[in-house]
C-alpha cells in the first residue's frame, strides 16, 4: 500500500532476479483484511500488495491463514473487513467466477481436478471463459461451435506441450499419480491465460525431481507469459529461490514482508518458525 | 515455384537429394512427405511444403554465410526441421554431419573439431547448452541454430539463432535472389559428398565416412527394387539420425521413393505413435524386436488361463506353418484354416497392439538376431527380414529376398552390389554405394579399400549352396583347426548364446585338434528352471556345478553341434568338450569389455589351466580365481569344475540325427 | 480383438474429436442404424414394436434427459415423471387449443414448457444440494400429479385427467401403424441422442461435469454455477418433456396422470444408474435392461413350465431391480456403459489383459 | 373455533406419526450420513410381517389368544428388522463407506425397491389388517368449553400418545445412553470415532435396528388404522418434508417439523384446499418445506453447511 505513493524512480530499483523481466505497478492491493468463521478469526488486519509480473510468496506455519488469503483474493471467501483493490478498482462481494473473468486463476492445496474427465477436458475447462458459443450451437456441433472447440484445443495443446504431458492427454485424471495431477491442475489454470495466478502449495508431496520440474514451469510461466504469481509454499529453499517478495503470516497476522533476504533476517519470522516444528 | 520445380523435375537430373526433393514437390506436391505428432495430432507436411521450408532454411544458411563444402552439424531427435536442414545443407553443396543427440558434450567436441564445424542446427536448449559448453574448444563454431526456442529467451550469445528467424531470413533472401538457390542446386552433382556419418570404430577415434549422393541414391533405389516400395509407404522415424540405418530408411529411401516419414511426439510416446501410424515399412535393430517379444510374453503372463492357452495354442500353429505361409510355400488346408483362425484371434490383434498390422516389409540389422526371435515375427505374419551392411556401404550389401528367407543368412547380394570372398574368408564388396573416403584420413581410406576397389568389411563369411551370404565372425578372429577345417569362434558362441539358458560362451580351437568351450549359464533363466524342478541351489557357483544343469547345457551344445554338422563348412568345428565356469564373466574382472564383448585373449590367459584340462581330456579341474566385488574388495573363488564330453555328429548323417 | 487401429492416425483436430474416432466403431454404428432403420421395420412383429421397441426408445430418451442432469451435472432428480407429464399435457393443450398445430410443433412446445417448469424447479439447486434437492424435485412430482388431476383446465375439462389424441401425422404421413410409430420415435431419439452427445462433448458438457466433479474449482476457473446448473435442468427437462409427449401421444394414445407417477420417476432413475451415470449410451443400455427384464421374467418361467403369477413376477422384478441398483452402485457406479467400455478396451488390447 | 381446534388436534396427532417416521430418517442420517429412502419400505415390511405373523403364529402353534399372538408377532417382526439391519449393513453400507450422499440415497432407493418386492413375495400382496385392540370409536372432549364439544378419534389419540412416548424415548436414548453418545460421535466424524475404538459396523446395525423398531411401531399404528397394504410405503414420502423442515441432523427438529407439517397439512386442506380444487395435502408439505429451504437451507435446527476449500 505504501508502495503506491513511491515515485517511479524507486520502483525501478526493485530487485529483479530473472533478467529481462520487468516488475511493474501494483495490480492487487489488500488493505486491512479480516476474515472470521463464526467467531474464529482466520485473518486479522492483513495488508499487502502484489506487483505486476512478480512472484509473490505467502509463507507461514500450518494454520497461519495462507489458503484463506488466496480464497479471499479469488472470491471464495468474503472478508468481513478491509478493502481489496484489483487494478486500482475496489471489489465488493466478488464471486469466484467473476474473479476468473478478471484474469485470476488458481490451483488448490488439495488437488481439485474434475475426476471424471480426461486431462484434455480438464484443461479445456480452463478455456471456458473465452468460449462464446451457446447451447444451441453446441448441440448442433456444426460450423462455429466446432471451429471454436478446435481453436481452443489448439491453445490447450500448447499448454500440454508446455507442461510436457503429451503422453497422458487422454488419460482420466483420476488414474494419474499425484505429481502429474498437480501438473494438470496447473495446466488448467494456465489455459485460462491468467494475468494473476494463485498457486496453493504446488509442490506439496512431490519428490525432488518433480519439484524441480514444477519450479521450472513456474519460472517459465512468469518469464514467458509475464504472469503475476502469488505462491504458497512450504519448501523454504524454493520460496527463497524464486520469489521476488515474501509475506509471512502467523496465526492470521502478518509478521513479515519484503524481499527474501529481508524476510530471512526478520526476528519475528525466525521466532515463528523456530516456535513451530519446521 | 512450379517453374523451378519443373526444371529440377527433369528425369535425368535426379542424381542429388535436393533435385529429388524438387522433383517430388513438382510431381506429388500434395502427398504427405512428413508427419510429426505434435500438439496431439499428426501435423502433416506435403512435399511442396517441405520443399518450401527447405528452400527457406537453405537460403537462411546462405545468408548467414554458409559456403559450398561447409559442414553443418545436426543434433537432435527425429524432428522434421532437422531432416529439412539436412536437405537444405545439401542444396547449398554443404555436408550435413549428424551427431548422436545423447552424446555428452566432450564427445561432441571431437566430431565438431574433426569436421571443422562452423554451423550447427540443434534441437533444443539441452543441445544449445552443450554447444555453449564446448565452444571454447571449437573456436570455429560460428552459428548455432535451434529448432525449439523453449527456455532460450534469455540466452544472449550472438552465435545463437532460432530456426524460425533463420527461415524468415531465408525467405527474404530467396525473394531478393530468386535464382540463387536453384543455381546452387544446379551446381550439385551426384558425385558430391551428400553426408558424413561418423563410425564409432572398435579401435581409435571415430572416423567420418563421406558418402556421395550417388551412393545413397543407389542404395535406396536397390532396396526399393527388391521390396517394391512405392510412395504410399509409411515409416516411423525414431532411431538416431546419426545412424546410417536411419539415414538410409528415413532419409534416402523416403527421398527416392517419395514415401512418408513419421516422427513420434516424444521418446515416451513411441509405442503409442507406432500403434497409431501403423507403418507399412519398418526398421529396427534386433534388440527392439527382442524387447517387444519379452514384453509380449510378460504381458501375457497376466492374462487369464483361457487366454493364455489360446495364445500358446495358436503360437504353436504359427510356429508350425506361419513362416511357410508367409513365404508362399505349400501348406495343408487344415493348417491354413487353423492359421486363419489364429490370425483372427491372436496374431491379428497382437500385431494391432504392437503397431505391426500394416507392415509389408520390416528389416533388422546391426547385430545377430536369434532364430527363435526371427521366426516368431515371421510366423505371426510380419515380413521381417535381415540385411547386412556397414556405414561405409550405406548400410547396404545383402538383403533377404521375399520368399527365400533363411534364418541364419543375411540374404543375397543386393542390386548393383558385387560381393566376393577373400582367401581368408573376408567379405569384400564393390558397388556404387561405397564410401568416397574417410574424412581427412587418406591412410584409413587406403587401408580399407584394396587395389581392385573392393571395400574390406572385416567380416568373414561364405555363400551357401543357394547363394545366400552367411556372416560367421570378424575376419581376424577366424582360425583353423589342426585338420584345416574352419573355426569361427563368434559363430559358435552366438549359436550357443541364442539358448536362453546360456548367457556367455567362449570357444577355443584355433590350432588345436578340436573345439572346446567355456559356458556361463544365465542365472535367472536356469535359476527359474531349477526352481520349477525343485532343485535347491545356493548361488551361481553351486548351480553351475549341478549335474542336472550340465545335462541341460549339454543338450544345448549337442543341438548346436547338430546344427553345425548340417553345414558343410562348419561341420568340422563341432564342440567336443565343455565346462561351465564357476563364476560369471565380468567386466570388472577384465573378462568382458564394457559393451559386454568377450575378451578372448585375456580369458585364455587367465584360465589357461582350464583350457589345458579341456584339451587334455581330464574329467575335472581345480581352479581358484581372484574376483573383485562391487565394493572394490577382492576375494577368491575356488571350485572343482567338471568337464563333459559332447556327442558330435557326422557331417552328412547329421540331418537324420537331428 | 476385432479392432485394427494401425494407420488410423488423426491429422486434424476435427478428426480427433469426432464422436467415434475408431473406424471399426463407425462401421458398427452404421450397421446398427441400418438394422434399426431398415431391417427392423421389415422383420419386426407388431408385438415387438408395441411392447418392446417403442417403450424402449421413448424411455431411453427420457433416461437420456435425466442422465444429463444426474449423470453429467450431478444434480439429483426424483421428479422426472413430472416433467414428462408437463411435456405430455402441454403438448396436448397446444394440440387441442391451437388449430392445425402439427405434431412436431406440439412436441417441441411441450418440451419447451417442460423446460420452463424444469428450470423453475431447478432454481432451488442454486441454494441447496444433494438430498435437499432430491426433495425439491419430489415436490415437483407431487405438485404435477395433483395439478393434472385436479385442475381441469389442463385436461380440457376431462374427468380424472384422462385425455387422448388420435390421427397423428408428420408432414402428412400418418403415425398410426406400429412401424410408423417406431420409425418416428427412432428418428426423434437419434436426433436427440446426437444433440445430447454434442452438448456433452463441448464446453457446455464440460461445464456440467465440472460442476458435478468439484463445484468450487469449477467456479474458480470461471464457470458460473447458476448458468451450468440451469442449463442442465433446461436441457434435461426439454428432452424429458419430449419423451413425455412421445410416451403419451405415440405409445399410449390415451393417458391419465398416473402414467407419469413417482414410479415412473424412480424407474427412469434406475435406468440411469444401471445403464451408466454420465453416458449417453448408458441411457440406452438402462432402458433396454429395464424394458426387457420384466418381459423375460414373464416369458421364461412360462417356457420352462413354472407358472408364476403376474404379481409374483412384478415383485421379483422389484427385487431384482433393487438388488441390481445396490450392486451397481457398489461394484460399478458407471453401470452397464462402463462395463461396455471396459469390454471394448479389452478388445482393443486383446490378447493382452491390460 | 371448535372446528379449527378439531382440525388442529387432528393435525397434531398425524404430525406425531410423521415425527416418528422422521425420527427414523434422522437417526440413520446422523449415524451414517445415509438419507434412508427405504424407511417407507421398512414400515411396509414391518407392518406386513406383524400382520401376517399375528395371523400365522396362532395357526402354527394352535392357540387363540389375540394378545399373545400380537406379542409373538411383534417379537418375530422385530427380530426380522434386526436381521434386516444386519444384512443391509453387511451387504450394502459397509461397501459404500465414504461415498457421496447422492450415491447412498440411490442405494437406499434400491433397498426400498428390494424390500417392497421381498415383503410382498414373502407375505403376500393383499390388504391385511392389524388388530392390536386400538379403540375405534370417536370421543367427545371439552364439551363444557365449546358448544357441542370437540369430536376426536380415540384411535388417533392413542396412536399419538404412543408415538409421542416413543419419540421421547428415542430422543432420550440418543442423548443419555452410552450407545447414544457413541452414535453421536460416529455422526460427527466417522474416522475419529473409529480411531477411538467405536466399532462403526456395530453402531450402524444398532441404528438401523432402532430405525426398524420405529418403522415397526409406525407400521402397526398406521396399519391398524388403514390396513396393511402397499400404499403404506408411501407414508415415508410424507415424512420427507418433515425432515427437511426440521433439519436432517436434529431430533427436536424432527419432532417439531412433524407437528408443523401435520397441522399445516390439515389446516391448509380445510382452509386453502377449496381454492385449488382439493387434495392439496399431498404437495402442501413439500411446498412448505421447499419454501423454507430457500430461506434457510440447513432447516430449522440443522447445522450450518460451510464449504471448506
Amino acid at each position: 500500500m505504501m508502495m503506491n505513493d513511491m515515485p517511479q524512480a524507486v520502483q525501478a530499483q526493485e530487485p529483479t532476479q530473472v533478467s529481462g523481466r520487468r516488475i511493474g505497478d501494483v495490480v492487487l492491493d489488500l488493505q486491512n483484511i479480516s476474515l472470521s468463521f463464526g467467531g474464529v478469526k482466520a485473518l486479522t488486519n492483513i495488508s499487502f500488495d502484489v506487483r505486476e509480473h512478480e512472484i509473490r510468496s505467502i509463507i507461514g506455519p500450518n494454520g497461519a491463514g495462507k489458503s484463506s488469503m488466496l480464497n479471499v483474493i479469488n472470491g471464495v471467501y468474503h472478508p468481513q473487513e478491509g478493502r481489496i483493490l484489483f487494478r486500482g478498482e475496489e471489489r465488493r462481494r466478488m464471486e469466484p467466477h467473476m474473479a476468473a473473468a478478471q484474469g485470476i486463476a488458481r490451483t488448490f492445496q488439495n488437488i481439485a481436478l474434475f475426476k471424471g474427465m480426461s486431462v484434455l477436458d480438464n484443461i479445456m475447462t480452463g478455456r471456458n471463459l473465452k468460449m462464446k458459443c451457446g447451447l444451441l450451437a453446441h448441440a448442433l456441433y456444426w460450423g462455429r461451435a466446432q471451429k471454436e472447440e478446435i481453436a481452443h484445443r489448439v491453445k490447450v495443446e500448447e499448454v500440454i506441450d508446455f507442461l510436457e504431458i503429451q503422453d497422458i492427454r487422454k488419460t482420466p485424471v483420476g488414474a494419474l499419480p499425484y505429481g502429474l495431477q498437480k501438473r494438470v491442475e496447473l495446466g488448467r489454470a494456465l489455459a485460462a491465460e491468467p494475468n494473476l495466478l494463485l498457486l496453493d502449495e504446488p509442490m506439496a508431496g512431490m519428490n525432488v525431481e518433480e519439484k524441480q520440474d514444477m519450479c521450472r514451469f513456474i519460472l517459465d510461466v512468469n518469464d514467458q507469459f509475464g504472469t503475476t504469481i502469488v505462491l504458497i509454499e512450504h519448501d523454504m529453499g524454493v520460496v527463497m529461490d524464486i520469489s521476488d517478495r515474501v509475506v509471512v503470516l502467523d496465526y492470521g497476522k502478518k509478521i513479515g514482508d519484503g524481499v527474501p533476504d529481508e524476510v530471512r533476517a526478520n526476528e519475528d519470522v525466525i521466532r515463528a518458525y523456530l516456535g513451530t516444528s519446521h | 515455384m512450379s517453374d523451378r520445380n519443373g526444371q529440377a523435375a527433369h528425369p535425368a537430373a535426379l542424381d542429388t537429394f535436393p533435385r529429388l526433393l524438387m522433383h517430388h514437390a513438382a510431381v506429388r506436391p500434395a502427398r504427405p512427405a512428413m508427419r510429426e505428432k505434435e500438439f496431439g495430432i499428426w501435423q502433416t507436411y506435403s512435399w511442396a511444403e517441405v520443399a518450401r521450408n527447405v528452400r527457406a532454411i537453405a537460403c537462411g544458411l546462405a545468408a548467414l554465410g554458409f559456403k559450398r563444402g561447409d559442414r553443418l552439424a545436426i543434433i537432435g531427435d527425429n524432428r522434421p526441421r532437422l531432416y529439412w536442414s539436412v536437405t537444405a545443407c545439401q542444396c547449398l553443396g554443404g555436408i550435413p554431419v549428424m551427431l548422436y543427440q545423447d552424446a555428452v558434450a566432450p564427445e561432441m567436441a571431437y566430431v565438431l573439431q574433426d569436421a571443422e564445424i562452423r554451423f550447427a542446427v540443434v534441437e533444443d536448449q539441452e543441445q544449445v547448452d552443450k554447444m555453449l559448453e564446448i565452444h571454447p574448444e571449437v573456436p570455429f563454431l560460428e552459428h548455432v541454430i535451434y529448432d525449439d526456442p523453449r527456455g532460450l529467451r534469455h540466452y544472449s550469445q550472438p552465435m545463437l539463432m532460432g530456426l524460425d528467424e533463420l527461415q524468415e531470413m531465408g525467405g527474404i533472401h530467396d525473394r531478393n535472389h530468386t535464382d540463387f538457390l536453384d543455381g546452387e542446386i544446379d551446381k550439385g552433382a551426384g558425385d558430391d559428398i551428400s553426408v558424413m556419418l561418423y563410425t564409432s570404430g572398435t579401435t581409435g577415434k571415430p572416423k567420418g565416412v563421406c558418402q556421395t549422393h550417388g551412393a545413397f541414391i543407389a542404395a535406396a533405389t536397390g532396396a526399393m527394387q527388391v521390396d517394391g516400395l512405392t510412395d504410399r509407404e509409411d515409416i516411423l522415424s525414431y532411431l538416431p539420425m546419426a545412424w546410417v540405418g536411419d539415414h538410409l530408411f528415413s532419409f534416402a529411401q523416403a527421398m527416392v521413393a517419395g514415401f512418408t516419414i513419421n516422427c513420434p511426439e516424444s521418446g515416451d510416446t513411441v509405442m503409442t505413435d507406432l500403434r497409431e501410424i501403423g507403418p507399412t515399412y519398418y526398421f529396427a535393430p534386433p534388440r527392439v524386436f527382442e524387447n517387444l517379444l519379452t514384453q509380449v510374453m510378460i504381458r501375457m503372463e497376466d492374462a487369464n488361463a483361457l487366454k493364455r492357452k489360446l495364445f500358446h495354442r495358436f503360437l504353436d500353429v504359427a510356429r508350425r506353418c506361419g513362416a511357410d505361409i508367409l513365404d508362399g510355400k505349400p501348406v495343408s488346408a487344415g493348417d491354413r484354416f487353423q492359421y486363419w483362425l489364429g490370425n483372427l484371434l491372436v496374431y491379428g490383434p497382437l500385431k494391432n497392439v504392437l503397431g505391426m498390422s500394416r507392415i509389408r516389409v520390416a528389416y533388422t540389422a546391426g547385430a545377430a538376431i536369434g532364430p527363435d526371435l526371427f521366426r516368431f515375427y515371421r510366423s505371426i505374419g510380419v515380413n521381417l527380414k535381415q540385411f547386412y551392411g556397414q556405414t561405409e556401404t550405406c548400410a547396404y550389401v545383402c538383403l533377404q529376398p521375399d520368399g527365400a528367407i533363411k534364418f541364419d543368412s543375411v540374404g543375397k547380394p543386393a542390386p548393383f552390389v558385387e560381393v566376393k570372398l577373400a582367401d581368408n574368408g573376408e567379405i569384400l564388396v564393390k558397388g556404387p554405394m561405397l564410401l568416397k573416403a574417410y574424412y581427412k584420413r587418406p591412410d584409413a581410406t587406403a587401408e580399407s579399400i584394396n587395389a581392385e576397389g573392393y571395400f574390406m568389411t572385416g567380416d568373414a563369411g561364405y555363400f551357401d549352396a543357394d547363394g545366400h551370404l552367411k556372416i560367421i565372425d570378424r575376419a581376424k578372429d577366424v582360425g583353423k583347426l589342426k585338420d584345416g577345417s574352419m573355426f569361427a569362434p563368434n559363430y559358435i558362441e552366438n549359436k550357443l548364446k541364442f539358448f536362453q539358458h546360456i548367457k556367455e560362451a567362449v570357444a577355443f580351437g584355433s590350432g588345436r585338434e578340436a573345439v572346446t568351450a567355456f559356458i556361463n549359464i544365465d542365472l535367472e533363466a536356469v535359476g527359474n528352471w531349477a526352481e520349477r524342478r525343485g532343485l535347491p541351489y545356493s548361488g551361481y557357483t553351486d548351480l553351475a556345478s549341478q549335474p542336472a544343469v550340465y545335462e541341460l547345457i549339454r543338450d544345448c551344445v549337442e543341438k548346436v553341434n547338430a546344427d553345425l554338422a548340417a553345414d558343410p563348412k562348419m561341420s568340422g568345428s563341432q564342440v567336443r568338450r565343455f565346462l561351465i565356469l564357476h563364476k560369471e564373466l565380468d567386466a570388472d574382472d577384465g573378462e568382458l569389455t564394457r559393451t559386454r564383448k568377450v575378451r578372448r585373449n585375456f580369458i585364455a590367459e587367465r584360465y589357461a589351466v582350464l583350457i589345458d584340462a579341456l584339451f587334455e581330456g581330464r574329467p575335472t579341474q581345480h581352479i581358484e580365481t581372484v574376483v573383485k566385488y562391487e565394493d572394490g574388495r577382492e576375494g577368491r573363488i575356488s571350485a572343482d569344475l567338471r568337464i563333459e564330453d559332447v556327442k558330435t555328429f557326422a557331417p552328412q548323417a547329421a540331418k537324420h540325427a537331428a | 480383438m476385432l479392432y485394427r487401429e494401425n494407420g488410423q492416425f488423426k491429422t486434424s483436430y476435427a478428426a480427433d474429436q469426432q464422436i467415434f474416432p475408431i473406424a471399426q466403431d463407425r462401421l458398427a454404428i452404421g450397421l446398427l442404424l441400418l438394422v434399426a432403420f431398415v431391417v427392423m421395420p421389415m422383420a419386426g412383429s407388431e408385438y415387438l414394436f408395441r411392447a418392446v421397441l417403442i417403450p424402449f426408445l421413448i424411455l431411453a430418451l427420457a433416461a437420456l434427459g435425466l442422465n444429463i442432469l444426474v449423470g453429467y451435472c450431478g444434480q439429483i432428480s426424483l421428479g422426472t415423471g413430472a416433467f414428462m407429464a408437463v411435456g405430455a399435457y402441454a403438448a396436448y393443450n397446444f394440440m387441442v387449443r391451437i388449430d392445425g398445430m402439427p405434431l412436431i410443433g406440439a412436441m417441441l412446445l411441450g418440451g419447451l414448457t417442460a423446460t420452463v417448469v424444469g428450470v423453475l424447479f431447478g432454481v432451488p439447486s442454486l441454494r441447496i444440494k444433494g438430498l435437499y434437492l432430491a426433495v425439491a424435485t419430489l415436490a415437483a412430482q407431487f405438485f404435477t400429479d395433483w395439478a393434472f388431476l385436479r385442475i381441469s383446465w389442463f385436461t380440457n375439462n376431462s374427468t380424472s385427467g384422462s385425455v387422448s389424441v388420435a390421427g397423428l401425422n408428420v408432414f402428412g404421413l400418418p403415425i398410426e401403424s406400429p412401424v410408423a410409430k417406431y420409425l418416428f420415435c427412432l428418428t426423434v431419439v437419434c436426433v436427440f441422442a446426437l444433440a445430447a452427445k454434442n452438448l456433452t462433448r463441448t464446453a457446455t458438457g464440460r461445464q456440467w461435469m465440472a460442476i458435478r466433479d468439484m463445484d468450487v474449482a469449477a467456479a474458480v476457473i470461471g464457470i458460473r454455477p447458476v448458468y451450468a446448473k440451469l442449463t442442465a435442468f433446461a436441457v434435461s427437462s426439454f428432452i424429458v418433456g419430449v419423451a413425455g409427449v412421445l410416451w403419451a401421444f405415440v405409445h399410449l394414445g390415451a393417458w391419465e396422470p398416473a402414467a407419469f407417477s413417482i414410479d415412473r420417476s424412480f424407474q427412469l432413475l434406475f435406468m440411469v444408474i444401471i445403464g451408466g451415470l454420465g453416458s449417453i449410451m448408458g441411457a440406452f443400455f438402462g432402458a433396454a435392461f429395464i424394458v426387457v427384464l420384466p418381459i423375460i421374467l414373464d416369458q421364461v418361467p412360462h417356457l420352462l413350465g413354472i407358472p408364476l403369477s403376474t404379481a409374483t413376477t412384478s415383485h421379483l422384478v422389484h427385487m431384482i431391480f433393487g438388488a441390481l441398483i445396490v450392486f451397481f452402485l457398489i461394484a460399478e457406479p458407471h453401470g452397464l456403459a462402463k462395463l461396455w467400455s471396459i469390454g471394448k478396451q479389452k478388445l482393443r488390447l486383446w490378447p493382452f489383459p491390460h | 373455533m371448535g372446528f379449527f381446534l378439531e382440525t388442529l388436534f387432528g393435525g397434531l396427532m398425524a404430525g406425531m406419526l410423521y415425527s416418528l417416521i422422521a425420527l427414523g430418517f434422522v437417526l440413520i442420517y446422523k449415524a451414517s450420513g445415509v438419507f434412508n429412502f427405504a424407511q417407507g419400505a421398512m414400515v411396509l415390511f414391518a407392518a406386513l410381517a406383524m400382520a401376517r405373523f399375528a395371523e400365522w403364529i396362532p395357526k402354527w402353534l394352535g392357540f387363540d389368544n389375540l394378545i399373545l399372538a400380537n406379542l409373538l408377532a411383534f417379537g418375530v417382526a422385530m427380530a426380522l428388522m434386526v436381521v434386516l439391519a444386519w444384512v443391509i449393513e453387511r451387504l450394502c453400507l459397509s461397501k459404500l463407506v465414504n461415498q457421496e450422499g447422492i450415491t447412498l440415497l440411490m442405494a437406499t432407493l434400491g433397498i426400498s425397491y428390494f424390500l417392497d418386492g421381498l415383503g410382498q413375495t414373502l407375505f403376500g400382496n393383499d390388504i391385511y389388517s392389524i388388530n392390536v385392540g386400538m379403540p375405534k370409536e370417536p370421543a367427545m372432549i371439552l364439551e363444557g368449553t365449546f358448544q357441542g364439544g370437540l369430536l376426536i378419534s380415540k384411535e388417533d389419540l392413542v396412536a399419538a400418545l404412543i408415538a409421542a412416548g416413543l419419540v421421547l424415548a428415542l430422543a432420550l436414548f440418543f442423548q443419555k445412553t452410552t450407545t447414544g453418545r457413541a452414535l453421536r460421535a460416529v455422526a460427527d466424524d466417522h474416522q475419529a470415532a473409529q480411531s477411538i475404538g467405536i466399532p462403526l459396523n456395530r453402531i450402524w446395525v444398532i441404528v438401523w435396528s432402532v430405525a426398524g423398531f420405529a418403522a415397526l411401531v409406525a407400521g402397526i399404528i398406521w396399519g391398524s388404522k388403514l390396513g396393511v397394504q402397499f400404499s403404506l410405503s408411501l407414508v415415508a414420502l410424507k415424512a420427507l418434508p418433515v425432515v427437511i423442515l426440521g433439519g436432517l441432523t436434529s431430533v427436536p427438529g424432527a419432532i417439531l417439523g412433524g407437528l408443523i407439517i401435520g397441522v399445516g397439512e390439515k389446516l391448509s386442506e380445510i382452509y386453502l384446499g377449496s381454492f385449488f380444487g382439493g387434495g392439496i395435502e399431498i404437495w402442501f408439505a413439500y411446498v412448505l418445506a421447499l419454501g423454507f429451504l430457500l430461506v434457510r437451507p440447513q432447516g430449522l435446527f440443522g447445522e450450518k453447511i460451510i464449504d471448506r476449500v
